[in-house]
């Protein structure tokens, strides 16, 4: 007798699972996967999104720019976001730029370097330039701080400031913006690059080239730091990917993206 | 009250037991069937990649690149290695002296107090000891020995401090098991209790100890999070106890989110790696175990 | 002299390792007033109940908690069964040979596999293969894989500390092996057992290599087993790593290490139990 | 109908390579008790786990010779052995209840057995209780847990719970080994009682315990039957040497 007790209490909670069970993709969600520098503002659209929307489920997941855009082309999401620019067999894919983001080259707010050469800082994370004394600071060794093989926040500085130049192998590795900025934030000598949007008192932004890192330099071209924040679909987005990323183009989308520091498209 | 009483009845149970015994006997095999899908899997995903490129530039090369298809392990390989043996350095001292006082000294009411402590140091999550080690360990390094404060050095002492149960749990398993009568026999012939520590119980208890430090070095070199968190994770061979490291198990936990191709792929090849160190290990403090259950 | 030398190694050992046994002490107990101090004034009812906000800067850590319970409880029914399973074929239904060897190698080589490899194998075999995505399914199932080694051993001690006496009485008075299996033998080592899964579910709890390649890192509050869902663990890591904020972090370190201590507590008052029961 | 409940032929048990009971020949008859002595390891507790097949459960056990309970051999493949066991209940030399109630201690049998309503559960235990000499004792408490009675009541217990599988063997391994005098008696009080419902056998290590209340009394030495006999016949006149040699306590 309890034996079967149990075999039907499990059975009935098999039963109360299973309809539960939802595959990933299908009923109405919306899933966004890829750049972590993307995830938090993605998370914010989605947050007010689904205030208007509530029986529209938006799920965001990182992953990273390129495992992002893997996931769109096989299907495992219906948009991948990406932090840098397409390229290779990747350039079949749809994409939409929904901001820009600037890089910031970030120091410990009590160094008292200020600005740099793109060059400097290219010589810096290359491994050649070891100390802050020959760019106008303490005679001490530079803490750099990259991010890891894989992140699109990486490949756009590769990008942008190395160009064909490794950064060394010595360099201090993390895996998200966040950390980065706490390393720096935490080291006097550590110098980083981050989002701009997340730069916050802790850190200070470094002039590049005698540009602040500022929207209006960026609006004005003087920042040459800048990436795409794009939004990546198989083909033209349709259905709800389609209204979602209408809704982040918007006014009131865009209105967010300023809010949090991105430089909006519109 | 002679003569069979429902005689098919218990007939039946044996039967029913012996169903039971082939159904537990499957269920029996589950672990080694899960450490066989693992095995297939990480070895699958991870071996295509190496044969492809060579074991030689996997293994003895010192380039990590993957955007530029040069995987080399080496770094991370002797990384992994820098920080078990500082772990060591730091958690076997430790860890032994634990164990001997436990056994040895500690009258009963000691033990019941620090015994549970040292239980709970097992049961802390690694994401707070790497979080210590950020707060407290790292800012401290830097302040007082200069550098980053994310290095060896802190990988080691954090590592060093999370193996501790381990080597602790082992040790004392391995000295409570040598026979009262070796210590009797110390103590009667007048040796002290150091020297009976010295002289009788470690030589007894050797293999159970070795083991011990086998299995805190497994524990060392697989842990992840913690080292992640604290190490720096540059992917060069440190020059200094001060310098960033990275590990094969940072390795893989860092990138792996973001990674694709052929880079997922050197990933997994990460895994193997430290699977096949693990996997050595394991044997080793296993057949050190066994020899210990034969000769008492 | 010569007498006074080993007294002098003698003091010196003693005070050496009595140093060392005290300072590790000393460390641990640093580590959980640290942390509870800074987190509990952040605790409350709100904390606990409420969904985190902004990637965690503000708001509680509801969802995370409902994701670490049910990633738990789905590990646990997956362990439990398989574990104690497997303690019972080896302690009553074989007496070695290479089978048993070969099941004991195996439950002691899972022990030493580090959870990266399982969160590794977790991600390529349901994420990827199976298309569970990051999913409660994902994390629990790789969780289960991971607990199966320390049910089996703690099952197996405890089984093994039932007295055989119990057995020959229960034969003798004419039950099947099945029926002196459940009737007499489980219930006198239940507590050893339930000790066994507590323990391992306090490793579960602490577990975050292996859930944030398998579960992932959604912040909403899962509604199926193939939502994915951030762990405590996770939470705390993610949140204490980027800066995003330091009180909620404490705050979360607090809850896992009052877990934590609760769970040890309870294994300590269940094993007691069990020792005084057959001592 | 004869007179014997079990003959035993040629009967040797082997434990791995180590040979306990060597090529036994031993009849049982009904409705008594045959009283088993010898010196310690001389097979007398070996030879009553094979009587119920309790040596099964031991590594590398295997016998030779037969074993006929009742007309049918005991190590046929056919037989049921569980049921087995039910017919020949045994009482072991330290009293082991089992970590429950009093009255699931003696329910257990018969629960196993398939009994399961519990105004029959209630008499059977009763009636156990009450065979075994313990009933009066033990009526109002019996929820508490068996293993807080002393041990001469535990010892009865484990009687009384054999008697609730209704067996029709008793077999007692040195059952008041550990036991005092008084308890002791209780328990020789209750198997004369027995005699005429059950077939007994006595496994003591006391030899006045043996002549006290067996009516044939067998002595085993090294594995092997030295000599059965009636009880006085054994005590008073033995035929072999060596069995006057124990009994005056010259070894063993």
């Amino acid at each position: 007798m309890k034996h079967r007790r149990t075999a039907l209490l499990l059975f009935a909670l098999v039963v109360a699972f299973s309809p539960a069970c939802r595959r990933p993709g299908g009923g109405s969600e919306l899933i966004l996967a890829g750049s972590t520098s993307i995830q938090p503002f993605a998370d914010k659209w989605a947050e007010v999104f689904m205030q208007s929307h509530p029986d529209f489920g938006v799920n965001v997941q990182g992953g990273g720019s390129s495992a992002g855009i893997q996931a769109c082309k096989s299907g495992a999401c219906q948009i991948g976001m990406s932090s840098r620019e397409l390229k290779g067999d990747e350039l079949d894919l749809v994409a939409v730029v929904i901001a820009r983001d600037g890089l910031a080259v970030v120091v410990h707010p009590s160094n008292p370097v200020r600005a740099l050469r793109t060059s400097d800082v290219k010589q810096i994370f290359a491994g050649d330039i070891m100390s802050w004394r020959p760019l106008g600071g303490p005679d001490k060794r530079i803490t750099v701080v990259t991010r890891e093989e894989g992140s699109g926040t990486r490949g756009a500085f590769q990008e942008l400031v190395m160009g064909k130049t490794r950064i060394f192998r010595g360099a201090i590795t993390e895996d998200s913006n966040g950390t980065v900025r706490e390393i720096v934030a935490n080291d006097p000598c550590a110098v980083g690059f981050i989002s701009l949007g997340l730069v916050n008192e802790q850190v200070r932004a470094l002039d590049l080239d005698g540009a602040a890192a500022t929207d209006e330099n960026i609006g004005n071209g003087r920042y040459k730091l800048v990436r795409p924040f794009l939004f990546v679909s198989r083909g033209e987005p349709a259905g709800r990917a389609r209204e979602f990323i209408d809704f982040v183009l918007s006014a009131a989308g865009q209105e967010l993206v300023r809010k949090e520091g991105l430089l909006p498209v519109r | 009250m002679a003569g069979p009483k429902k005689a098919g009845a218990g007939n039946r149970l044996e039967r029913n037991d012996r169903l039971i015994r082939l159904a537990l006997l499957v269920v029996a095999f589950s672990a080694v069937s899960v450490l066989l899908v693992i095995t297939v899997f990480i070895v699958g995903q991870g071996t295509p990649i190496m044969f492809r490129y060579g074991f030689k530039s996997f293994l003895a090369g010192s380039d990590w690149y993957p955007s530029e298809k040069l995987f080399g392990l080496w770094p991370m390989i002797v990384g992994s290695l820098f920080v078990t043996a500082g772990a060591l350095a730091i958690g076997v001292p430790f860890g032994l002296s634990c164990a001997i006082v436990l056994t040895e000294f500690a009258s009963k009411r000691v033990r019941g107090l620090i015994k549970p402590v040292i239980e709970l140091l097992a049961g802390i999550p690694s994401v707070v000891y790497g979080f210590m080690g950020v707060v407290i360990l790292v800012p401290f390094i830097r302040r007082t020995f200069g550098g980053p404060g994310l290095s060896v050095l802190a990988a080691s002492i954090i590592l060093g401090v999370m193996i501790l149960p381990t080597v602790i749990s082992i040790s004392v398993d391995a000295l409570q098991a040598v026979p009262p009568s070796y210590r009797e026999g110390s103590i009667a012939l007048g040796a002290t209790r150091w020297q009976t520590v010295k002289m009788v119980l470690f030589p007894a208890a050797r293999s159970g100890i070795i083991a011990s430090i086998i299995l805190g070095m497994g524990r060392a070199v697989g842990e992840t999070m913690a080292t992640i968190m604290i190490a720096g994770n540059a992917a060069e061979i440190p020059r200094s106890l001060l310098a960033p490291v990275r590990t094969l198990t940072s390795n893989v936990a860092l990138e792996m989110g973001y990674a694709t191709g052929e880079h997922r792929e050197a990933l997994f090849a990460t895994g193997v790696v430290l699977f096949v160190i693990i996997m050595v290990l394991n044997t080793i403090a296993n057949a050190t175990s066994a020899k210990r259950r034969k000769a008492p | 002299m010569r007498r006074l030398a080993p007294s002098a190694e003698e003091k010196a050992a003693r005070a050496g390792l009595w140093a060392l046994t005290l300072i590790t002490v000393a460390v641990l107990c640093f580590i959980i007033l640290f942390i509870l101090r800074r987190g509990l004034p952040v605790l409350s009812f709100e904390f606990l109940t409420a969904n985190p906000v902004d990637m965690g800067k503000a708001g509680g850590i509801f969802s995370t908690v409902v994701g670490t319970v049910a990633l738990t409880v789905l590990a646990v029914l997956i362990a439990a069964p398989l574990g104690v399973g497997t303690a019972i074929y080896l302690t009553e239904y074989t007496w070695g040979g290479p089978v048993t060897r070969i099941i004991r190698f195996g439950a002691e080589c899972l022990a030493g596999i580090p959870s990266i490899i399982f969160g590794l194998f977790g991600f390529i075999l349901f994420v990827t293969k199976l298309k569970f995505g990051w999913s409660i399914l994902s994390g629990g199932l790789t969780l289960a894989f991971m607990l199966l080694p320390t049910i089996i051993r703690t099952s197996e001690e405890a089984i093994k500390s039932v007295p055989p006496e119990y057995r020959k009485v229960s034969f003798s008075l004419g039950s099947t092996k099945w029926q002196t299996v459940t009737r007499v033998v489980l219930p006198s080592a239940l507590p050893g057992i339930v000790t066994g899964i507590v323990l391992s579910i306090g490793r579960s709890i602490g577990e975050t290599a292996a859930t944030i390649f398998t579960a992932g890192s959604a912040l909403r509050l899962p509604t199926s087993l193939f939502s994915s869902s951030r762990t405590m663990a996770v939470h705390f890591y993610i949140l204490a790593r980027e800066g995003i904020s330091m009180p909620n972090a404490y705050g979360t370190a607090a809850i896992l290490i009052i877990a934590i201590l609760g769970i040890n507590l309870l294994t300590y008052f269940l094993m007691n139990r069990f020792i005084r029961k057959y001592s | 109908m004869s007179d014997i409940a079990i003959e035993i032929r040629g009967f040797s048990q082997y434990f791995g390579q180590v040979r306990k009971i060597n090529g036994l020949d031993l009849d049982v008859r009904r409705h008594e008790i045959l009283g088993i002595i010898g010196p310690a390891r001389s097979g007398k507790s070996t030879f009553l786990c094979a009587l119920n097949r309790l040596n099964d459960l031991v590594r590398g056990s295997r016998h030779e010779g037969a074993i006929v309970v009742e007309g049918r051999d005991i190590y046929a493949p056919d037989v049921d052995v569980v049921e087995l066991r039910r017919r020949l209940g045994m009482v072991f030399a330290t009293p082991v209840p089992l970590p429950r109630s009093i009255y699931e201690n003696v329910a257990f049998g018969a629960r196993r057995a398939g009994v399961r309503r519990r105004d029959e559960l209630d008499a059977i235990v009763r009636d156990s209780l009450e065979k075994g000499g313990l009933w009066e004792e033990v009526l109002d408490r019996l929820e508490s847990s068996g293993q807080k009675l002393s041990g001469g009541q535990q010892q009865r217990l484990c009687l009384a719970r054999i008697l609730a599988v209704k067996p029709e063997f008793i077999l007692l391994d040195e059952p008041t080994s550990g036991l005092d005098p008084i308890s002791t008696m209780k328990i020789e009080e209750s198997l004369r009682r027995l005699k005429k419902d059950y077939t007994i056998i006595l496994v003591t290590n006391n030899t006045k315990q043996a002549a006290r209340v067996a009516d044939r009394t067998a002595f085993f030495l090294n594995g092997g039957l030295v000599e059965v006999g009636p009880t006085a016949k054994i005590f008073t006149a033995p035929d072999d040497r060596r069995t006057d040699d124990y009994l005056r306590g010259r070894f063993g």
